[in-house]
């Protein structure tokens, strides 16, 4: 899929103090009947803030999961070992994998932004790589759901199984949020109306639900 | 205006013909329908009924002080007779007798803690009233098998609470218990047709049971069904006796 | 995904009505729409609260028209034992989640940090409305468990497990009305992650300038405390919800032990720990307390500011006590738990925490205690509210002594006196924070203003009338009076019911005074005398905007911030009050430089 | 306004305190060897709580009275020392009281629940369903048959899924609907749970202990005054949460004597 990009995305509106709100800054006072512009410490854009919010968040309800499994796996009478689905390594490698592809995307997208215009270097086309290798994780994912439920275990089969899939449901839930992400980012970036920090942010989630992802696996590895 | 008395004429009709059906139904019965007699009996003697310490509600307790209440998974009477047994007829009944339920609606009652009557049998889609008689709570809770289209209900009834109206949609035996009191245990025994349930004498009485060749299914709780071929004639009286072995 | 990035206000003002009033990404609309669904959601709890008093002290009561709820639940106009545990139920879930949290915390919150902190809006204004029409689905479809199956569950707001995990045979409304309830507040959850994400990243980036973090006002530090509290609290609540559904509809066993027989009948499931939800649920609940009555703190202190003509003993102070509040509420959940069955010696170790809870406690207290001490106080419905939040804050909180001793616990567990420590601290204080804010804010949210005379009636009937319900509830929890019970035949509590027929009483009287407020309200909507934009004499940004606000809250220029948000009673200062956007130069020394 | 207002914060402090002052609605009687100490600690904690509402109340009002009167010409004042002074007033005073608190909490705690239980201590067990509670005694073995969860039936009475014709242990097992025990010596409460959660509360007693379902946990005290109390449960189980109760008969050696022999001819 060609991507036509006619001018470099708008870099984003530098937030000098002298505009709009978000300049708060965090010690930034005006003394009285000083000049305004005389502050030099502004915000961070919002999106920067706001994903770290977000994945503080989420970090927040897998580790509420984790103490879940941990509790219940403390008392339970019932708690047995299971095997893995081997695709999920495979997965683990994609998912790997598409975090370098996006850093890669990010910094050729910034170049780019930049104004580093080289037409022969699409920088939307390792975006397009990560989102394959993305959905290529949700696939592999799906996969070894369906190979479970084949072999018969399903969720409610034992306490195993069931934090098992709760926890690969979950983290596929939001991956596919970050999916989505990805994808607003290539719209924009054709539109070329991407802002710098949409695409930190964005690619800011990936990284961490790649992270999550490894952190789940040892986790099942470990406990289940 | 012709519209309206119309539609007068037409109801009226109907409420007519509807009494007249009533009615000649109720002549048929009494002429050509004859009933089912016996005796239901225990073989041996009579098991050891535990009996129910109600220590947990003093009015439950204070109601049995001299008179200490059993279990009444069987109950004997003085020469064998064993009573709360539901005798049915289970094959040879015409279809529009089968699904023929009863005008009367039997009550069961909450009387001094226990369930009177033990077991209350039923028809299809008859209603019947479940009362308290009792200065204490209890909660009406029937576990019929979700399978059979029953549906379970649990309601709880506070001293002098109106009688809870309900009916059941298929033959099935349910259990019914009291959840604050775990002790009190009953039955709804719900069949097709005519039935009878069996007294502390151990005789029971089916009537309105027109001529023909029929299968008689008699049921206890704990012991279990037995069945037995019965002929009626027109007018005329059936016989059937059962003897269960106490499990 | 929502574009992150999108800088505030970059949406113009809106045309269309739908845009406009219902699908609005307007702060201040979506505050508003936050403030209708709380006062919907409390004429409901309340109503829900009158049924249950009046079968406590007249239980063959026939209250007309109650059939009609449900008739299997209220034959005869006379509530069943577990449609009495249903409604009451209902009663505490729809207080805590769609009243005390939505209204101080959502509603103010939203209509009023953007513009106190100087911002054109949110960030994310579609996180924003997302938030409000994501809680308001969830509170239908907790409504929906009223006429669904046999009624809302019956498991209390707590919804222990595993009477809440079983399914239908636990008893009436375990079946569906579970299902319905965990979904509503899982829903809810997601409403309020968004909306905290939003206020964290409105504190933090979207300052105007000049307004450092400790220029803020006490409102706009509450609501960010607050909103860090509901970040963590509710990024927890919503798995523990998602895993009691899966025990409930797909039959796993989480919160499901093995071995559990019911009407002589083994359960399925296995292996479950009982202790696991309470866990969970706790380290939920107890910060969801803080989260009902951090906002009432900041609203209290700003509106006594004002109304004493003098800023707080010291602003850091009680900024940072609130924070103490905050993070220690998650150090302390286990004390809801001491005779759960949970090791004694962690009995111990959470009641050392929930002690120490007591001194960031008595610390705010005791700086509004020495800031009324040489103020000019003003009277009026708004401050009437507050010092009455003081006092119920008070009364709430010495009862926290007794309940954070496990010792003492063993005897006033689930019993009234439980009842009556959260009812003043978090119900009743709560409330008055919010009628505070009311009385405070509505001119600058309608542009009218109150009745006075209307609010005051609201605020003595309300204050005795919180007592006389809420005091004997001590009294009756330390005989022994158990809570969750429909009636009381027990021989020890029979001599109680003359208490409980008093409260009843109180609590009609008390609850017909809110429908005063409500009246006062739609009244002087529309009918109010029109105020101008500073009432109050005010100083924080609040009041340099129009009344109401413009669309991007500050008109064509934003406003530029030079003082500390309370500059009040200044000495050489050319008024009475110096606001933060004048560029008067003023000498107070303990103004931040 | 104001004054009326002040006097009616002072007026409602002081109705709250009397009935506790007056122990209108007093505990129930303890009868408890350990429930001393929890009284006392009680009794501490009502003092200090009771000075620390009325002394905030009455600052409260005082406030409210002094400085709503309209001063024209006069500055506001500040409290004398500032912010500092009560901070560390709070941190002082709320902190020693606190830490008292927990300290000598923690020894009526321990009393309770970290003592082991005495070797001779009489066990029984208790078990909680929807909506009652059934007691076991060991019978003279000493020992408890095994449950057997698939036996248990309320329809034959059979409440703790005994199987007297198998299991030896179940053979003297006694099983009432209400709970003797004897006076003046330790038991030593298993506590077994059918269903869902309950707990085991007598006030008399200073006994409130959660079931845990799937967990057996345990307690142990000793009553030490005769007569008959009200075990309740306190753990939202239901519907007929309010009427799931059962008695406590404590008896003196020789009516508990009496007592197991009559019991163990009813099973």
């Amino acid at each position: 899929m060609a991507t036509t990009l006619p001018e470099p995305p708008k870099i984003e509106r530098d937030r000098l103090p002298s505009q709009g709100s978000g300049n708060g800054g965090w010690r930034n006072l005006v003394p009285a009947s000083a000049d305004p512009r005389q502050v030099k410490d502004y915000s961070p854009p919002p999106a920067s803030t706001g994903i770290w919010v977000g994945l503080a968040a989420i970090t927040m309800t897998f580790a509420a999961f984790t103490s879940a499994l941990v509790v219940r796996q403390g008392g339970a009478p019932d708690w047995r070992h299971i095997t893995l689905p081997p695709v999920l390594y495979l997965n683990t490698l994609l998912i790997v994998a598409s975090s370098v592809t996006l850093e890669i995307a990010r910094r050729r997208v910034a170049a780019f932004m930049g104004g580093l215009k080289d037409p022969a270097a699409n920088p939307a086309r390792w975006l397009f790589v990560t989102l394959f290798l993305g959905l290529s994780f949700v696939a592999g994912q799906t996969y070894a759901w369906l190979q479970l439920k084949a072999q018969g275990f399903g969720l409610a089969t034992n306490v195993s199984y069931s934090f098992f899939y709760v926890l690969t449901v979950a983290h596929a839930v939001h991956l596919v949020g970050g999916i989505g992400g990805l994808v607003r980012v290539v719209g924009k970036l054709n539109k070329s109306v991407l802002r710098r920090s949409t695409l930190d942010a964005t690619s800011r989630y990936w990284h961490f639900m790649g992270v999550l992802w490894v952190y789940l696996l040892f986790l099942l590895w470990m406990k289940l | 205006m012709s519209k309206r008395y119309n539609f007068a004429a037409v109801l009226s009709a109907v409420v007519l013909i509807c009494c007249g059906a009533l009615i000649l139904n109720q002549n048929v019965n009494a002429a050509g329908e004859g009933k089912i007699t016996g005796t239901v009996k225990l073989d041996g003697p009579a098991p050891h009924m535990k009996g129910i310490d109600m220590g947990k509600d003093p009015y439950c307790a204070k109601a049995h002080a001299n008179d200490p209440a059993h279990l009444e998974t069987y109950v004997v009477g003085a020469d064998g007779g064993l009573a709360n047994v539901v005798v049915y007829i289970s094959e040879g009944l015409s279809g529009s007798a089968a699904a023929e339920s009863s005008a009367t609606e039997p009550v069961f009652d909450q009387k001094n803690c226990m369930y009177t009557p033990h077991v209350l049998g039923l028809t299809v889609e008859q209603k019947f009233k479940v009362t308290t008689s009792d200065q204490t709570t209890h909660n009406i809770h029937p576990l019929p098998n979700p399978m059979t289209g029953n549906i379970p209900w649990n309601q709880s009834q506070p001293p002098g609470a109106a009688p809870v109206e309900k009916s059941w949609k298929a033959p099935e035996m349910i259990p019914v218990q009291c959840n604050i009191h775990p002790w009190m245990h009953g039955w709804f025994a719900v069949v097709k047709g005519p039935h009878a349930t069996s007294d502390t004498k151990g005789t029971y009485t089916i009537s309105n049971v027109p001529a023909g060749n029929y299968t008689v299914t008699a049921w206890q709780e704990a012991a279990g069904t037995q069945t037995q071929k019965v002929t009626v004639a027109a007018g005329g009286a059936g016989s059937a006796n059962f003897t269960f072995k106490p499990k | 995904m929502h574009d992150m990035s999108a800088p505030a206000a970059h949406h113009g003002a809106p045309t269309s009505f739908i845009r406009k009033h219902v699908f609005s990404l307007d702060h201040k609309v979506i505050g508003k729409q936050y403030y209708a669904l709380a006062l919907l959601a409390a004429l409901i709890g309340m109503a829900l609260s009158w049924i249950m008093r009046i079968h406590l002290g007249w239980g063959n009561f026939a209250i007309p028209g109650l059939h009609l709820l449900s008739s299997t639940g209220a034959p005869g106009n006379v509530l069943t034992p577990e449609y009495y545990l249903q409604l009451m139920t209902m009663h505490g879930t729809i207080m805590v989640f769609f009243v005390l949290t939505t209204a101080p915390f959502a509603a103010f919150g939203n209509f009023f940090l953007p513009i106190q902190t100087g911002a054109e809006d949110m960030p994310f204004p579609h996180f924003n409305m997302m938030s409000f029409w994501v809680t308001f689905v969830g509170f239908w479809v907790l409504i929906a468990s009223f006429f669904v199956g046999d009624g809302p569950t019956l498991g209390g707001w707590t919804q222990y497990a595993p009477l809440s995990a079983i399914g239908s045979v636990g008893g009436p409304g375990q079946g569906l009305g579970v299902v319905l309830w965990a979904t509503s507040i899982a829903i809810f959850c997601i409403g309020q992650l968004l909306g905290s994400l939003n206020f964290i990243t409105t504190t933090l980036d979207m300052r105007c300038k000049g307004m450092s973090l400790m220029r803020l006002p006490l409102t706009a530090w509450a609501w960010f405390i607050t909103s860090v509290m509901g970040l963590t609290a509710f990024a927890v609540l919503m798995p523990a919800c998602i895993l009691l559904i899966l025990d409930h509809v797909a039959g796993t066993s989480f919160f499901v032990a093995s071995n559990l027989v019911i009407n002589d009948q083994v359960l399925p499931h296995s292996g479950g720990s009982t202790l696991l939800w309470q866990h969970l649920f706790w380290f939920f609940g107890h910060p969801e307390v803080y989260i009902a009555i951090v906002p009432g703190m900041g609203i209290v202190s700003h509106v006594l500011i004002t109304n004493m003509r003098k800023p707080m003993l010291s602003h850091r102070v009680l900024i940072y006590s609130m924070a103490a509040l905050a993070v220690l509420s998650y150090m302390v959940y286990g004390h809801h738990m001491f005779v759960s069955g949970m090791n004694p010696v962690s009995s111990l170790a959470f009641s050392f925490p929930t002690l120490v809870i007591t001194i960031p406690s008595t610390i705010v207290v005791l700086m509004w205690l020495g800031s009324l001490y040489g103020s000019k106080l003003q009277i009026n419905s708004a401050s009437l509210f507050s010092l009455g939040f003081i006092s119920m804050f008070i009364s709430g909180g010495v009862s926290g002594f007794f309940l954070a001793q496990p010792s003492i616990d063993i005897m006033l567990h689930a019993t009234y006196f439980v009842v009556g420590h959260f009812h003043l601290v978090m119900g009743v204080a709560a409330m008055f924070g919010i009628f505070a804010g009311t009385y405070f804010w509505f001119p600058k949210m309608t542009g009218r203003m109150m009745s006075e005379p209307l609010g005051k009636a609201h605020f003595w009937l309300s204050f005795v009338g919180a007592y006389c319900i809420f005091m004997p509830f001590h009294y009756l929890g330390i005989a022994g009076n158990v809570r969750r019970y429909q009636a009381f035949t027990d021989d020890y509590l029979i001599p109680l019911i003359p208490v409980h027929k008093f409260i009843t009483i109180a609590a009609l009287i008390t609850g017909f005074a809110q429908l005063i407020f409500v009246y006062n309200l739609i009244y002087s909507r529309f009918k109010g005398p029109v105020e101008t934009d500073n009432p109050w004499q005010g100083t924080s940004l609040e009041w340099s905007t129009a009344t109401p606000p413009p669309h991007n809250n500050f008109g064509a220029t934003m406003p530029v911030v030079y003082h500390d948000p309370y500059q009040y009673s200044v000495e050489g200062a050319s008024s009475d009050f110096v606001m933060q956007t004048s560029p008067e130069k003023i000498n107070n020394p303990n103004e931040e430089k | 306004m104001a004054k009326i207002f002040a006097v009616t914060i002072i007026l409602i402090a002081i109705a709250s305190a009397v009935p506790i002052v007056m122990h209108m609605w007093p505990m129930p009687q303890d009868i408890s060897t350990h429930g001393a100490l929890i009284d006392e600690q009680y009794a501490d904690t009502m003092l200090e709580a009771g000075i620390s509402f009325l002394a905030s109340q009455f600052l409260l009002a005082f406030f409210i009275w002094k400085f709503s009167a309209p001063r024209p010409g006069e500055r506001v004042k500040n409290f004398p020392g500032g912010a500092t002074g009560l901070v560390a007033a709070a941190f002082l005073l709320v902190g020693t009281e606190v830490l008292a608190l927990g300290v000598f909490g923690t020894k009526a705690w321990a009393s309770v629940y970290l003592t082991p239980p005495a070797a001779n201590a009489v066990p029984v067990q208790v078990q909680a369903g929807q909506f009652a509670f059934y007691f076991r005694y060991p019978g003279p073995d000493g020992t408890f048959g095994p449950i057997h969860p698939e036996q248990i039936s309320e329809a034959n009475a059979n409440f703790f899924g005994l199987d007297t014709t198998h299991d030896q242990d179940s053979k003297d097992d006694i099983v009432a609907a209400e709970m003797a025990i004897p006076v003046n010596r330790e038991i030593h409460l298993l506590m077994h749970s059918k269903d869902v959660g309950h707990s085991f509360f007598v006030p008399e007693l200073r006994i409130q202990q959660d079931f845990v379902p799937g967990l057996d946990v345990s307690v142990h005290f000793t009553a030490t005054k005769v007569g008959r109390y009200e075990i309740v449960c306190t753990q939202l189980c239901g519907l007929g949460h309010y009427n799931m109760k059962a008695y406590l008969e404590v008896k003196s050696q020789e009516d508990y004597d009496a007592w197991i022999k009559q019991q163990s001819a009813l099973q």
